[in-house]
């Protein structure tokens, strides 16, 4: 082969690299290893965590430990799925491209809006993207109800900073909305897993001519109204809890879903029914003049690679659900949500932060000690006993109760938690 | 060929989705009985109308999936030389190590002290990506390319307010990704066309012209989107550096050089990497992916918080960090990918990523010199792990076209490479074998490309006609964006 | 279709083996170094030269076998309605299961104390085959259903050499499945076959007029290979047990009466199952399978050594057994596939195993109903869990024969069923759908063949011909066995 | 479809089940549960198994803790492949007839031997199967060789019983073949892992015109002399270290090869290359006439279910490896089980139990105290130090060495074991 191209050595190949930037000796990194040692490495490291077949999970705040059906990944697993790459070439891709179809119809009917997309990064991003929809033609300011998460504000921020605005955040559910606001964004369930009067909210953001921004939970559409049905214009989530690995943190996928008139605002891929030369129904990559390998500079999203492959996940999963599913798992989260809560408030001390608001599958608890300390005494307990809640207090916890948590599970967690408070 | 007719004709008929599978009342899931009182949501909150999803069993799902499986082409399925994309063999054993419970099965918001064998896993990798590309830190939590260059930008942004303030123009050569541009924009800043000069490189005399102190930095890949190394790659790092510019190494292309030269060395101060190409973490059908970014000393500072740091008492998450642009993911970032690329470069190790980037130069310019004659390079020079063709000898010869070409090449069996990017190059072919391929495959698939080379010439309807085996052909892309058709 | 031409037409080209894709010098495995000293094998011991086995890398492997799954149709790819093997869908969730550390990586001579997790469920299975047997104990042993076979008669022969001495012969339905008279001779017995009567069921006077002090038993399934139920089964095993002998039932049927009947209460004595039907455990190709075998209390001193054993200290193997057979298997039998086996009993337990007979009694019968007209039963009686059709008038008409359905129906988009068994039956269409299919499902099967059956009369040669759509056509099985070859 | 079938319930589908034998009441066995309880409950079932993630294993003994790549069940688990059937439809089945093809040929090529099948069940039961094989015209003696694994001769005996003969063990390697002997069996290595003088052994059996069998190591056979090249008339194995899981003893494959003139003496399925009506090759299931389902009472053999899956594993485990890989792997095992005896004895009291016979990955120690009591004492070390060879006296232990033992393993083993004798 060397001689065909026309080199000596495989050195020579390197030539065109000047000598003073070429590399002297080593790396600094250990030269390579069989797979079997590399499997032992890892394990290893595996071992050192504390994963949650060992504790016993009541952490949330966006990414739950809900059950995840053998099939998901058995099928999303498939390597002609997991080894291909964005679907260029729709004759050779219809497989994915319809998944994404499925996929997109699936988050419309969740949502209760018109058009979706093939996934965005995260829950985060994906409002991030849902702000750009928003910004523009003189509205540039961003309203954030004080019940969104800290860190997806954080998110914003961080965006905001390059694409101009910066996000305001706001008390109380009557925003002022004056002509110069893009959106008012709002967190239904809020970050303390509480329901808000979502309505009065969006009734504003509408009055001052706003887009209404949801931040909703999957998982609660069986049982909550749909975004669409709330008046949101444009709703995004976290999408990890639908057949997707807590992965300590990613790779999660964003949901975005909107009115058909924004359809050429929405960022990312978008996957649409046509036909082929013979008349034969198919799948192809659709609208791709919004996106930055045409649009380029003038893009209104930079996202290429995306998380597909956690989409074909969630698709599998909404399936395995179904509608009855959808609804029996809100119902088993919210059931064993509010049985948590009253177990917890019988402990000396605890007290929900807000004790009368309705709350879905997670709520926030007023601790006697800093909830750090809390979280980590119960480890020991072998339990991961929630998230604690630094920006609304050193002694607020967050609980999170899926479907998976038993009764038991529940009583020995109320019972821990009441022996570490009362060893204080 | 088994089950393809079957499904084609059978009843799992082609574009049926699993909607049309649903029959009333039939069901795959299951919960354990509620052993708690039910609590019901209050009326004002309730959903109204149930969504339409699918009713279905556990068969109904696993045979639909299966099916459409089988109507995708993957990496492992054959040949999938898309230029840009670095689309190398994904080594299963990423796959099984990843899937650990002590991996997968980890919340984000867990306390660092539970979690020490991922914190090592990622500052091992971190420290590995450094050695690698020459910087000082870097930060894993963009998930991906794109959001790695945010990620840059916001840091350029914040490092100019503080040196002389603001700047308003990041210049990006004509042949640059669509991503670059794009988020040059995002960030802020006005994105500046650098040309090429007739080799193809970075137009050393029109930068100079172009610099001036409103210029925050240089966006640049190298091997550049042609395969072609910057030769005068110093040249153009002192240049920006001249006018206090920042220099921004999009790492795309980094499979082409590991071992051999480092961004750092060449004056970059900024490095996105791709995990999913440099590090063969699967692409999983359009991702996820990883883009992780490395910066030089004076940029730590603004890195995203947080930021991993190890102390006595084991690996914490600093959280501290005044000058930080903040975090650009809800979480860590995608910490399943960076542990199957830490299995990628700890198992391949220094002598292995080394030859892994001799080998994709060795498989490219192989290729190049096997199809060049239908097919030659857009630029004279040598190319590295990649090189672009072009087709238009062909196109003026026969007026079949790349897309054509591309088309038919599927047909004897082969996932075309990337066409029509760059586009500044006119029938762009751009390949991208990568070094997992064997010479038997880079053979078959250049006698392929000659054959329909040849054929362009002695029947060019079976190209225009291509593909023909595939369970759609050609598909109308005006009347997908004319009739939107979005969901069922 | 995808892939299909690619891989027919492309470079992975049909029956190229994984030998073909050899290159000197490539390679797929790996090793830590040697870290002790260098031992090597006395020269009179050495290899002389290295076996044929392919050089490849591990993309290589992928390629070819990932290619070679999509030239194979298995019960994800589609309806499979196998006569007598109940094709029933796998639950993914026994894979994800049998696949933890703790049941994949044990050792099969490990201590006792050390395994207990594993002793456990064997023995809540082996109660539950009890329950659902009616059987007082069971050894899990046998790796399928034939060596299930032979465990029985073997205990047959030994509970016979201490009850009267030896007996000669065992009576078998001539309707029954090959392995029945092939267990009989190699335990030592002559096989003699029981007469159909008219109904399709065991003629009974012929039964009483077989038997004698020299039949050690009768072998029956009942349901029978025609899916009919043996109404007269008390007195079948009433005459079998007047002569002494004992009653063995073949349990490949069991699917039909879960919850509805046990063998032990018709009489039998001895009873084996297939987990690999019954219970849903993967069919691999061809295997593996379990055929763990009940018996009455009076032949539990002869089932095979070792027995678990409930003790103070756990669960342990009692090899203390001076009456035993002995072991029929080198370890204690296909564990893996037990555990599985285990996890669809107890996921779907008393009421769910119940309706699994209930809705693959409905199916088969809807399913014959359907093509009544143009494949009528072969037996007048209603059908339990399958049935047997016979394309007899549609040959008497067309001269084409069931064979040809099953090719045309290949084309249409299925698995054919069993054809040809049971011998008995002319034309024999052997179908069984099993509970796990839909009614959708069941009518496009139908469909299927009421169009071979009018194609057969409209254009026979379209039967004929058939296949067309796969890989390859029919293949000539007289040449295979007159050319032998068996190997690279 | 009640009506359909003219049924008016779903019971009404049982009435030829005479009234007396309709099972009445419950089945003594708990109604189902959810996907999620089952988890839950085979997942604490496996947390009850010591497994070998966490005991270092030096267990043999015909079953062994091989490297299995991530690649073999990534592959095998394809369900195509995993979900199929016995071949009887070849237009339906080319993926796994070709596959057993390969793996036929492989194991031609590693034995030496001119034909092999389509795997049988396992080791033991192989040896019973080629003893059929051996068996008739006036030839019924079966001679065993006392180095074969006394589990494999009680499978013999077991078996023996129906098809009438009687396993007759000898010691030395000089038997005594009368014309009525139908075959010598040999293990090489053998129980202890000792290479016998195997040519002497069938030297006798050739004299005395019966058949060579040799129950063989697949992992040995890149280093050491092949049964073809010793003789061996038919070849036996257990084919678990192949690639497939220990599976605390199944599912595992037993590995047969013989010479051609026996090929229709052989058991189990054969796939065969030829052509279809269009002359493309293509893979069916030949010499069919030898089987039960076409031969039925005059069978030699009963097997129809075999072990297809591990056999799938199994080649693509050989392919991985490569004659190079085989070499490499023989060379790892030999070595490291020669230092593992080295530092075992070493331990006072601890003394191999033939000191001058070479032996390949395996040995036989005799230990001051009962082996079952320091393999006991042991995994309280982390080990899993071996398998007791009470056969052999209780004081044996055999010690099997594999690529994947480190030479820090093999050393804390050693100081372990010291430990647990010097404390008796
Ligand atoms: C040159 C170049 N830059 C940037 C990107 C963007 O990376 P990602 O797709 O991971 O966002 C790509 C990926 O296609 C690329 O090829
Ligand atoms: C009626 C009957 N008996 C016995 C058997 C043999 O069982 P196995 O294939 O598990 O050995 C079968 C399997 O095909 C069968 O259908």
């Amino acid at each position: 082969m060397l001689a065909a191209v026309g080199a000596a050595s495989l050195d020579e190949l390197f030539d065109q690299i000047p000598a003073d930037v070429r590399l002297q000796g080593s790396l600094g990194i250990p030269n390579g290893i069989s797979e079997m040692e590399l499997v032992d490495d890892l394990r290893g490291h595996a071992l050192k965590n504390r994963n949650l077949d060992e504790l016993v999970c009541f952490a949330g705040r966006g990414a739950y430990d809900h059950y995840i059906p053998s099939l998901v990944w058995a099928l999303a697993g498939r390597s002609e799925f997991y080894t291909s790459y964005t679907p260029y070439q729709p004759e050779l891709s219809q497989g994915v491209l319809q998944v994404l179809f499925e996929f997109q119809s699936m988050i419309c009917e969740l949502t209760g809006l018109e058009v979706s997309n093939a996934s965005l990064y995260d829950g985060a991003t994906a409002l991030v993207e849902a702000v750009h929809m928003a910004v523009g033609g003189g509205r540039t300011r961003v309203l954030v109800s004080d019940g969104v998460d800290p860190r997806m504000i954080e998110t914003l921020r961080s965006f905001g900073r390059g694409a101009g605005f910066v996000p305001e955040v706001y008390a109380g559910s009557a925003p002022e909305v004056g002509p110069d606001v893009a959106c008012v964004i709002v967190a239904h369930p809020n970050v303390y897993g509480a329901l808000e009067p979502i309505r009065e909210h969006f009734g504003a953001a509408h009055d001052g001519g706003a887009r209404a921004i949801q931040i909703f939970d999957p998982m609660s559409l069986g049982v909550l109204a749909s975004p669409g049905e709330l008046g949101a214009d444009i709703a995004v989530a976290e999408g990890q809890p639908l057949g997707n690995f807590l992965n300590y943190g990613g790779p999660y996928l964003g949901l975005i879903a909107a009115r058909m008139d924004d359809v050429r605002r929405m960022p990312g891929r978008i996957v649409g029914e046509t036909l082929d030369v013979d008349g034969t129904p198919g799948y192809v990559l659709t609208l791709q003049a919004r996106e930055q390998h045409i649009r380029r500079e003038k893009a209104n999203s930079n996202i290429c690679t995306n998380q597909t492959l956690m989409a074909i996940a969630a698709t599998i999963y909404l399936g395995w659900l179904g509608p009855e599913g959808l609804r029996e798992l809100g119902r088993q989260c919210s059931s064993r949500a509010a049985y948590a809560a009253s177990r917890l408030t019988q402990i000396p001390g605890v007290s929900l932060v807000q004790p009368d608001v309705p709350f879905f599958k997670e709520f926030a608890l007023r601790l006697p000690r800093p909830a750090t300390a809390v979280v980590d005494a119960l480890i020991d307990h072998g339990f991961l006993g929630g998230v604690p809640l630094a920006d609304a207090g050193e002694d607020v916890l967050l609980v999170a109760v899926t479907e998976r948590r038993t009764r038991r599970e529940i009583d020995d967690l109320a019972r821990a938690m009441g022996e570490v408070l009362a060893g204080s | 060929m088994i089950g393809a007719p079957i499904r084609t004709r059978g009843p799992d008929a082609s574009t049926a989705t699993i909607m049309d599978r649903s029959v009333p009342g039939r069901r795959a899931f299951g919960f354990a009985a509620l052993d708690v009182p039910e609590a019901t949501v209050p009326p004002a909150y309730a959903r109204g109308a149930a969504p339409g999803l699918p009713e279905v069993a556990e068969i109904d799902l696993v045979r639909h999936y299966t099916g459409l499986s089988q109507r995708n082409y993957g990496l492992d399925t054959g040949f999938y030389p898309l230029g840009s994309c670095t689309m190398k063999y994904n080594p299963k054993v990423a796959e099984e190590v990843a899937a650990l419970p002590g991996f997968r099965r980890i919340h984000p918001l867990q306390p660092d002290a539970t979690v020490q064998g991922t914190l090592e896993v990622l500052w091992r990798l971190e420290e590995a990506l450094c050695a690698l590309t020459g910087m000082a830190r870097a930060t894993l939590q963009p998930p991906a390319g794109a959001c790695g260059e945010m990620t840059g930008l916001l840091m350029m942004r914040a490092y100019h307010g503080d040196h002389g303030g603001a700047r308003t123009k990041v210049l990006i050569p004509d042949s640059a990704h669509g991503t670059n541009p794009a988020s040059v924009r995002l960030a802020g800043f006005e994105a500046v066309g650098v040309p090429s000069d007739t080799r193809g490189l970075v137009d050393v005399n029109a930068l100079e012209g172009l610099v001036d102190d409103q210029v925050a930095g240089l966006m640049l890949t190298n091997p550049n989107t042609l395969g072609l190394f910057e030769e005068e790659i110093e040249r153009i790092t002192e240049i920006v550096h001249g006018v206090g510019g920042l220099v921004y190494y999009d790492g795309a292309n980094l499979n082409a050089i590991m071992g051999h030269c480092r961004p750092g060395d060449m004056g970059f101060d900024i490095v996105h990497i791709n995990t999913h190409k440099t590090f063969a973490t699967p692409h999983g059908g359009g991702g996820p992916g990883a883009g992780p970014v490395g910066v030089v000393e004076r940029l730590v500072p603004y890195l995203p918080a947080p930021l991993l740091a190890r102390t006595d008492a084991g690996f914490v998450w600093d959280r501290d960090r005044p000058n930080s642009i903040g975090r650009l993911h809800g979480y860590n970032g995608n910490i399943g990918v960076l542990v199957r690329a830490y299995a990628y470069v700890f198992a391949h190790g220094a002598d292995g990523l080394k030859s892994v980037s001799e080998l994709a130069a060795l498989n490219a310019n192989y290729l190049a010199s096997l199809i060049r004659e239908d097919f030659p390079l857009a630029y004279a020079g040598r190319p590295m792990h990649e090189f672009v063709a072009t087709a238009k000898p062909l196109k003026d010869a026969t007026d079949i076209r790349a897309m054509d070409v591309a088309k038919r090449l599927i047909d004897l069996g082969y996932h075309p490479s990337t066409v029509y990017f760059p586009l500044v190059v006119e029938e762009a072919m751009m390949v991208e074998p990568t070094e997992t391929e064997t010479k038997a495959t880079l053979e078959g698939y250049a006698a392929a490309l000659r054959q329909a080379a040849s054929e362009a010439r002695t029947d060019p309807d079976l190209l225009r006609a291509a593909p023909l085996s595939t369970p759609v052909r050609r598909l109308d892309e005006a009347r997908a964006a004319r009739h939107l058709k979005l969901r069922w």
